[in-house]
């Protein structure tokens, strides 16, 4: 039974991958996780410098999902790469690094940095809904996709996946723009901006007031929109938005992704990434599907 | 770096003890002997639409019984679907989470205010010096006989129904006490006033803070407090409560 | 105590309604729910004639919500008249007709045909994922909701309310685009295009493959979007998604809006829409609020 | 117009009778006093996660225990949710749903297939006439001992282990049966043969059909199966399975 996949020549022994941010660079996890076990761990986004990130209130939960508003706080990418690089070196997963900036310029400079580094591809978040410049600006107009795609891509010396935002009218138009810019992956949905507010306070759960929704609650939208992507471009899709289930995986692998990202379910269950594996599988076993290639798109 | 566990806990005693708080003692498999004071446990909820787990700090812990025991509030919906449970049920669980506190040989304060009162009790069980106990309740004085075996407890009520009126500063205050160092856990303008007479004082000050929480591993970076100091993980002025925390010198972070 | 809100001169005893397409016309819900008791019934969408609709399954449940694609199935106006209004008009409650169409003359129709009716508004659905002409074509473009708002204004005698679709990269946008058109108030919002995959068979839930998304699932974007549309205009707003509790009407009225509808709710309890109202009541006794008006974008 | 109730019921009696299909009684307040065979309820699930009721058919009716019968299939979440009760506990439902079956006094059979099977039941008890009862399972013959006491039992099997080996068709022509009306639930391909057959004999020709439904009482038009004739309430050619059904006049719909 394969359980291999391919993206953009980097082959995944399984396609499940942790979601950015909700993983940190794996450490935290590996005391649940076997990192040996997953396809691929994501990092939380790094940008050229440290970020302090959001005040809180940055999370809070909502009926089967979370809204959160970190803002991208990160250490920066010297630390990340003295640190979280080797790290994950120690383990037998390919290793993916999330992007962030507050301008193209940024971006470059995170991404030019890494390139002589051992990281085997780089995701860039151009969907970030939390910070009030870069982030999702980027990722909502189709003509800012294109321009900084390109420019990412004459700093990248590894595969590039575009991260989308699924908070556009029509998510095709920005990966099709990604796609002419020379993206090699896309990657969605990232969160649908969300709000919450208390009502015996009368006050925003956040302190940022809106937020970033994700979990199962946001994972019809997401399996429509790379259904909907997967019919509109030929690049190598990586689906996620709620996973919970190897079932949630599998239907996202049915509608057109070639591998998943499990975010906030991980904080429902710290195992759930390798349980998720385990579950696949099953199903292949049971439905006598001898390569899981066999389901990407497979949906009539 | 502590070890941590995700089990499927028992409960093995449960009991509503004030109103709409909750005594409830969990068999765990390795979580009990890893534990420490001031560290707690999250729960995860059993219905479907709440995701995150809820943290709640351990009150006692039982290294033989292999037990840990939580007092909580019924402040919501998961604390309220906790509530219902009844002995013998299983609860997911996820901890010991945090640092705890350090247990110093100096004269001590360990101070609680409301639902803040029952990390302090391992604590006072597991110091080894001469502990002062202030308390500070609303009206009903849960776990208080509790407290008696390990030191001496002075109470403040909110409406003077027992022991001094008003807070736990007053019965300080009242009772004319001094200490070396100071515990705290319990509503933030209570731990502000605590910094506040620290520092006036030159007292070493431990308080625990509370921050919503999505992993409660240090993974997700929702639980941020802001620290004097650049953080180490963080590489920025923000400290993880899950993590580096609950428990901080009160002088090195915001809150 | 006053529970009374006003909706463009039309005052409802509550700021309860029911979401259109949810509750029929009533007749079915009278049954569970004493109509007199509800600020307002909102009926399923009509149209010129009758419309059949989509092929079955038209309904799936997911996670916190449900998908939906009726496709607008309804009786036609004629039969609409002759048969829901009389009934309606039995219940001391308003009346607002949603109202449907494939094209600009279909909506001018019957909003025309309804003048000498006695509706008390009209809510003009631009916004419906689950068919292919009219719907939601209308409502993802500026200038598309500005023409047909002017155009439907001109034939309707009742005050008239667009309703938005969340499909869009800004609501305020559209929400723009309708008071430029002379709306009177605006309702939002209608369903998140979603869709569900059958593992086992792997075929799509729906029929017509994406569905319209509503439930607890989406009450965070209706809140973000309700609260962005009442800083952005000035009019009054209808908010619904996901409104399951008093709780989530008090938080939608505190986003913004001066009044809710309740949709799916209605079929995991059909008597939810009296016990919101009830639990508003309560609500307002325990916060000691004399008049719900006060509650209206008083977040902070 | 039938009446209607939401009630909470209780779970009298649970128990799993064959591999994977429970059986269950609920006492009801008033449900049990509307209902008649053929008509459903639907179950609304405990878990915030999954909001819309689950429909089953009412196999068995108690009036003087105010209890209705349920025989359900594990299929997926909701009714696993279920399978997990137990006696005592509470259950949301509402009800009676649907028009069922009509009760003629003509020579009758009363076929069921696999889940269609428990409808059956109260059906077999309430009708007066000459009743041929033929049943298609997989293999295990759940409920077969007890459609017995009410009339002649013809069984087929898939597997043959019992009765005819094929399905109720086969029976019926292995048996040599005929009938003047015909009373079925079951799957697809049984209740289309079913139609062809009563056709081709001019036989009335009942048939119970399913479909994903969301509110249950007729409001959101989400059950709708497509019909000969333009239906009164619709004004197009779709009528409501839940409301105008979920029995038909075979001839009248498409399915
Ligand atoms: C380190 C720590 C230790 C705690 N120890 C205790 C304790 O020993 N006893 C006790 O009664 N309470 C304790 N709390 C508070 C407790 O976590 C909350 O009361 C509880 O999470 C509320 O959950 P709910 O579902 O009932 O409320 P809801 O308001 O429905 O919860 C919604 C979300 O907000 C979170 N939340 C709500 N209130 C708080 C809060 N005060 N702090 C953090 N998250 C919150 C919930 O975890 C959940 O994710 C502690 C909190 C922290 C951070
Ligand atoms: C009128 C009617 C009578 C029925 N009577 C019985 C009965 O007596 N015994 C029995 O075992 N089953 C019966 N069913 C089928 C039963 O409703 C489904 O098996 C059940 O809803 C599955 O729910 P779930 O949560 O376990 O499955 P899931 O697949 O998790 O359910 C997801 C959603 O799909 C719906 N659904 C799934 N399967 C069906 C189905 N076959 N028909 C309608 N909705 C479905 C569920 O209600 C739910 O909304 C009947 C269905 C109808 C329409
Ligand atoms: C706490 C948190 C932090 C996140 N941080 C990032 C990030 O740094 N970069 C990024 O591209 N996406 C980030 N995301 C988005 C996730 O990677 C993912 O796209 C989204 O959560 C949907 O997946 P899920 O529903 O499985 O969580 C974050 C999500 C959460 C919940
Ligand atoms: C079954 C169903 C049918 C609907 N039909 C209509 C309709 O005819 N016209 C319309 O404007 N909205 C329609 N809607 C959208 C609702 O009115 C409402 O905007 C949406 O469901 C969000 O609210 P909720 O989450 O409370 O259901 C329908 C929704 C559902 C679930
Ligand atoms: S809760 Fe995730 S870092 Fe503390
Ligand atoms: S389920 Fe709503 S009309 Fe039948």
């Amino acid at each position: 039974m394969n359980m291999k996949v391919d993206l953009a020549g980097v082959t995944l022994d399984n396609p499940v991958m942790t979601a950015s941010g909700t993983f940190g660079s794996g450490e935290e996890f590996s005391e649940f996780v076997d990192l040996n076990k997953l396809g691929a761990v994501v990092t939380k986004g790094v940008a050229n410098i440290p970020w302090e990130g959001n005040p809180t209130p940055r999370v809070a939960e909502v009926y089967g999902g979370m809204l959160n508003a970190i803002g991208l706080q990160n250490p920066g990418i010297d630390l990340f790469i003295e640190r979280d690089i080797p790290f994950l070196k120690k383990y037998d997963t390919k290793i993916i690094v999330n992007v962030c900036g507050k301008s193209t310029a940024d971006y470059c400079e995170v991404v030019e940095r890494l390139a002589e580094q051992p990281v085997d591809m780089l995701e860039i978040n151009i969907s970030c809904p939390n910070v009030k410049e870069g982030g999702i600006a980027f990722g909502q107009d189709p003509k800012s996709v294109e321009a900084i795609t390109k420019e990412v891509k004459k700093y990248a010396k590894q595969p590039v996946i575009m991260k989308l935002s699924p908070n556009v009218t029509d998510i095709t138009e920005m990966a099709k723009a990604a796609e002419a810019g020379g993206a090699d992956v896309l990657s969605l949905i990232n969160t649908l901006t969300g709000m919450k507010i208390d009502i015996h306070k009368r006050k925003f759960a956040l302190a940022n007031k809106t937020g970033g929704m994700s979990g199962p609650a946001i994972h019809p939208i997401a399996v429509r929109m790379v259904y909907q992507t997967a019919q509109a471009v030929r690049l190598p899709i990586i689906g996620m938005g709620g996973i919970l289930t190897a079932e949630d995986a599998i239907e996202m692998m049915l509608a057109g992704a070639t591998a998943v990202s499990v975010g906030t379910a991980n904080f429902h269950n710290p195992k759930v990434t390798e349980e998720i594996v385990a579950g696949m599988q099953t199903y292949l076993e049971e439905q006598q599907i001898a390569d899981i290639r066999e389901l990407i798109g497979a949906v009539q | 770096m502590s070890e941590k566990k995700r089990e499927t806990a028992i409960i093995i005693r449960k009991e509503e003890i004030s109103y709409g708080i909750y005594d409830m003692w969990l068999r765990t498999e390795q979580i009990a002997e890893l534990a420490k004071p001031g560290q707690f446990v999250s729960l995860y909820c059993a219905d479907g639409s709440r995701l995150l787990p809820r943290p709640i700090s351990i009150c006692e812990i039982d290294k033989n019984d292999k037990a840990i025991r939580l007092v909580y509030r019924v402040a919501g919906k998961g604390t309220e679907e906790f509530s219902k449970m009844t002995t013998g049920m299983q609860l997911d669980i996820i901890g010991p989470l945090g640092n705890g506190f350090p247990t110093k040989k100096k004269k001590a304060f360990l101070i609680g205010g409301g639902i803040g009162i029952p990390p302090m009790l391992e604590l006072a069980k597991q110091l080894d010096c001469e502990k002062q106990i202030v308390l500070g309740y609303r009206d009903d004085l849960f776990l208080y006989e509790e407290f008696k075996k390990y030191g001496s407890v002075y109470v403040a009520t909110e409406d003077g129904s027992a022991g001094t009126e008003g807070n736990v500063l007053d019965a300080i205050r009242e009772n004319g006490l001094d200490a070396e160092v100071i515990y705290a856990c319990g509503p933030l303008p209570m731990l502000r006033a605590l910094k506040e007479y620290a520092a006036k004082n030159q007292i070493e000050c431990w308080v625990s803070l509370e921050e919503r929480m999505a992993c409660g591993i240090g993974a997700c970076l929702g639980c941020v407090c802001k620290s004097k100091n650049k953080d180490a993980h963080t590489n920025v002025n923000n400290k993880r409560i899950c993590k580096e925390g609950p428990v901080f010198l009160a002088e090195e972070v915001d809150f």
